[in-house]
């Protein structure tokens, strides 16, 4: 259980969409994670990141990544059969237990840990509605599979129009609430879309389960780089509930640069843009 | 459990390292609330400062290694936590760093007014180039950058943060006590050292080097502190691989008045200064020692 | 798995190091036996030493903890050893140490007519006052003793052993290379640590302070060998914590021509050597490696 | 399993004699030990010394040490309720598998691993018949017990004649494998009596297992510092076959000091005497 990256190989390699890839690999120790926990990936001389689990069974784990800067472009680069370093699982991940219905909202590359979070609620019997969105259609991920799985509980929406309902994720989970509340609404997306998401849920009486993202360093709780306020989004979470989240004064407007400088979401993000 | 280290009262004898969890001020009253006597924050340098890329934090089998690289937002930045610190419930201790005297000085300047239990000098970095370990391998310059930061800090205390990886680290003591240091802290992280990968071919941090703590560097630290007491008559915030009481009843044995705890988070959570110290507590109970005090560097006598 | 180390033909890289097992020439050609493809005798000195009293020799959680204080019969009373190398199945190490460059001096002239592989420079025991380490964290010194030693060994190859205390133990190697090294040997024990025991309330070591070794130091040991691989051409013997084939591995892409072990022996055995050894060609058929060679330095790609 | 001394608490001391004394102490990790396996004994600032268990049980654990030396002196001086440090237990242990008849000699403070070994030939149901001998009545240990576990079957020798036969154990060791042959002849002595004792065996064709002694550093087989010839004292031993032992050009000749000098066993006894 030493965390220190172990190199797996590349098994497989599917194109998501123009942008995303998904990459498969055996890596027992995530073999049992829960939805929502992640890896730290490294590629040698390039850096690591932290990356949700995407696929998550005894035979294989996989992860999906959004290329667009110099580390995703890298692993972008990469043919199957080579290696990756990975350690992990971290984090807390979605608790499920004893809820009987749920609303998933993903936004953009947030679909990434809501598969594997798909394929839980269904295995243990809950009524699962799924509100997926992105800017446009070539952002959808696992669109296919998620419909398959789902049927008519998926609601897609894009930005553009290009697929589904024209407009946010958010528009789609105010009229899903409206039509039947949930038990629980659990969400990954961009800060922004989480904050909506949280108030809306709030207005309506529903617990909800977010899931956060912070430039990380050790992944496991001990250099305090993911902060916010006092929580560690690597280890307290980085699965949040609403009612912790409402208390954090940061959740929604302040995040932490590479050198601890605290910025607005709005800074964070352009330096951070995923 | 009460103690006092250099005029300063603690709650029990444990602190939180510096460059552990101490990024923020919420993230430090946290701490301060699971446990520490004190806590340390991260050290704070001249200017916004990047740190290190990916890889900089890992585990290996016998502790952690780290090449953070001295992040930091650069002490203009950190009025904000100092201000949200006034009521943390355990004392705040200030760590700071520098790669030239001016620095030192500068840094100094700019925290003095916060008013921090202690000012923790840091000379003793192993995974940066020009700040760290170049001043606390030399009992000269040592006593330079002391002598510098104390004449700012006035009535705050100063305590330099030493280096296991100097040939005569009592003679730095010495040296740093008559430069007008009010306490000693030892050791900063070991090395620094190296973790390869076999499979990539490659040094798995990105910094390539990198310093080791945790229980494999519990040794040299006992030694250092052993050292460091019979030098000094200031007192010693002793720390390198304590991760449970009987680690901490140990150091206090060889000299230190108080101990640090960092990489012990990673094995017994935030909650690790309340177990250590109840651990500490019991271990008294079971010995029939009344104040923890008596221990104060026992194996000396 | 043959290689050559400046020069020497060795069935294998693993080597015995100095002061584990070696005190006879019996044992030696047994570990030889066992699968080692080299092995070091015990530090000799100019003298009869009786080196510390006990404890002296500790395992902790991480590794082992040696104060032996480098015992010797002393190099005039070895004979009947070095008679009976004669027919050991690998290459013979003699290591040795001094006080002084004089004592250097004698015990090369002692020992050098039995024609050993190598001489072993021990300038890095961190557990006797007089010699080890003073020598050993200078680079002036360090090629002072290498330079008078090697005056003497003719065409005897000469391997100076160096400590990680050094503050910057690429520039000793280069240093030492200059004065007519043949290989560097690194490291020596870490150090030095200590043990104490609570309820004893004393160092556990007779001699308070002691030399580390084993899974500890492995971190360590692979970043001084990465130094000096980037600061020599001569070969490196590399040391420090290796006990299994993946540490070997690695130790060699850092740098190391041949791979020491010594605290192994009591994690694996004294056929610690053939398992490593098996286990080196094991992941070589594993990653397509024809030539243990070709992974000497290859992290520095 | 670490291998550095744990502080154990003096439960209660017995005087055997004048210059002999048994510690009773609570060590768990010795409480499965063999017969024949030693500790490392450690008086904090004296000295730390290999002293063979005398007691072996669930209960307790017991050595007995002769009073001589700086050490020995200090073990002896220690009050009931003090702790001593411990570590082991170390070596192989003398082995009884398989063995149905067995004569045993102990020499001197030999006797003190001998203890724990008749009571497991006792248990293990293994004729035994156990030769005891001192230079004089005072210096026998465990007689009266030894007397109440085995009757008629122990034979005890004084050199001055104090206590039971006048002369060697190895007079008597004659008598009696003339007498009746043993499968198996275990002993416990000076290594000149160990060496006659090995004459005897190979001369009658019996099996031996002999308990040996040198100076000790580790205790644990690392240190080289036990050697006579290629076998470690503390590892490959205490406990060695005849067979072995007849290979071993030092047995019964040669031994280390402390420096690591090879010198005569006289002289190494002068230095050591026990
Ligand atoms: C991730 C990490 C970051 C650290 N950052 C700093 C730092 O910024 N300043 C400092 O003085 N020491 C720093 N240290 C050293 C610790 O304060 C402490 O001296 C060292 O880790 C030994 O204690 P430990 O074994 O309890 O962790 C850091 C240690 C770790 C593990
Ligand atoms: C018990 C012991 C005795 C040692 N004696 C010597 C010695 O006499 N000369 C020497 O150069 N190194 C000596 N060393 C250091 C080893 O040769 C080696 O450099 C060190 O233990 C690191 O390797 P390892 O981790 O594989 O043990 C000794 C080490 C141990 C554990
Ligand atoms: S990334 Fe280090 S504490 Fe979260
Ligand atoms: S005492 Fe160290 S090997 Fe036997």
């Amino acid at each position: 259980m030493v965390e220190k990256p172990v190199m797996v190989k590349l098994k497989r390699i599917e194109r998501e969409n123009e942008r995303h890839r998904t990459y498969y690999f055996e890596f027992d120790k995530a073999s049992k994670a829960k939805p929502g926990q992640f890896l730290m990936v490294w590629l040698p001389e390039i850096d690591e990141k932290p990356i949700s689990l995407s696929k998550i069974s005894e035979k294989e784990i996989g992860i999906t990544v959004q290329c667009k800067g110099k580390w995703s472009e890298s692993i972008c680069s990469i043919p199957e059969g080579k290696q990756i370093g990975v350690r992990g699982p971290y984090g807390n991940g979605y608790s499920t237990e004893g809820i009987k219905s749920a609303i998933i909202v993903a936004g953009g590359c947030g679909t990434a840990p809501i598969r594997p979070l798909v394929d839980k609620c269904i295995a243990d019997g809950i009524e699962t509605r799924l509100v997926m969105g992105a800017q446009n259609k070539s952002g959808l991920l696992f669109e296919s599979e998620m419909k398959e799985k789902l049927g008519d509980n998926l609601y897609i929406t894009t930005d553009d129009g290009s697929a589904g309902t024209k407009g946010f994720t958010t528009t789609v989970l105010g009229e899903q609430i409206a039509k039947e509340k949930p038990e629980m609404v659990f969400s990954c997306g961009p800060e922004i879309m989480l904050k909506a998401v949280l108030g809306m849920c709030e207005k309506a009486g529903v617990k909800c389960q977010l899931s956060l993202e912070r430039y990380m360093r050790c992944g496991f709780g001990v250099c305090g780089q993911c902060a916010m306020n006092e929580l560690l989004i690597c280890k307290d979470g980085p699965i949040f509930s609403g009612e912790v989240l409402a208390k954090s004064s940061e959740f929604g407007n302040i995040a932490r640069l590479k050198s601890g400088l605290e910025v607005s979401l709005k800074e964070y993000a352009d330096w951070r843009q995923c | 459990m009460e103690i006092e280290f250099c005029g300063i009262k603690m709650k029990n004898p444990t602190v939180l390292a510096s460059g552990i969890l101490g990024v923020n001020a919420e993230l430090l009253k946290r701490v301060a609330r699971e446990g520490a006597g004190a806590v340390t924050m991260k050290s704070i340098g001249p200017k916004e400062k990047q740190g290190h890329s990916n890889p900089t934090v890992l585990e290996w089998e016998h502790g952690l290694i780290n090449a953070v690289g001295l992040p930091s937002p650069g002490y203009k930045n950190m009025e904000n936590e100092f201000k949200q610190l006034e009521d943390c419930e355990s004392p705040v201790i200030v760590s700071i760093y520098g790669a030239s005297i001016e620095e030192f000085e500068k840094v100094t300047e700019g925290i003095v007014g916060y008013e921090p239990s202690i000012i923790e000098i840091n000379i003793s970095c192993p995974n940066t180039k020009k700040e760290g370990q170049i001043f606390g391998c030399n009992a000269e310059t040592a006593a330079e950058v002391v002598e510098a930061v104390n004449k700012i800090a006035g009535k705050i205390k100063v305590m330099p943060k030493l280096t296991p990886q100097a040939n005569n680290i009592a003679e730095i003591a010495r040296s740093c006590e008559k430069a007008g240091a009010n306490a000693i802290c030892a050791i900063n992280t070991l090395g620094p050292g190296m973790l390869i990968d076999a499979d990539a071919r490659k040094p798995v941090l990105a910094n390539k080097f990198g310093g080791v703590s945790g229980p494999a560097i519990k040794p040299i630290a006992l030694r250092c502190v052993y050292q460091i007491y019979e030098a000094v008559s200031i007192p010693i915030l002793g720390m390198g691989g304590i991760t449970n009481g009987t680690d901490a009843i140990e150091m206090m044995m060889a000299g230190a008045t108080a101990v640090g705890m960092g990489t012990a988070t990673h094995y017994r959570g935030i909650n690790a200064f309340k177990l250590v110290a109840d651990e500490m507590q019991h271990w008294m109970k079971e010995h029939n020692v009344e104040n923890i005090g008596e221990l104060v560097g026992v194996v000396h006598d």
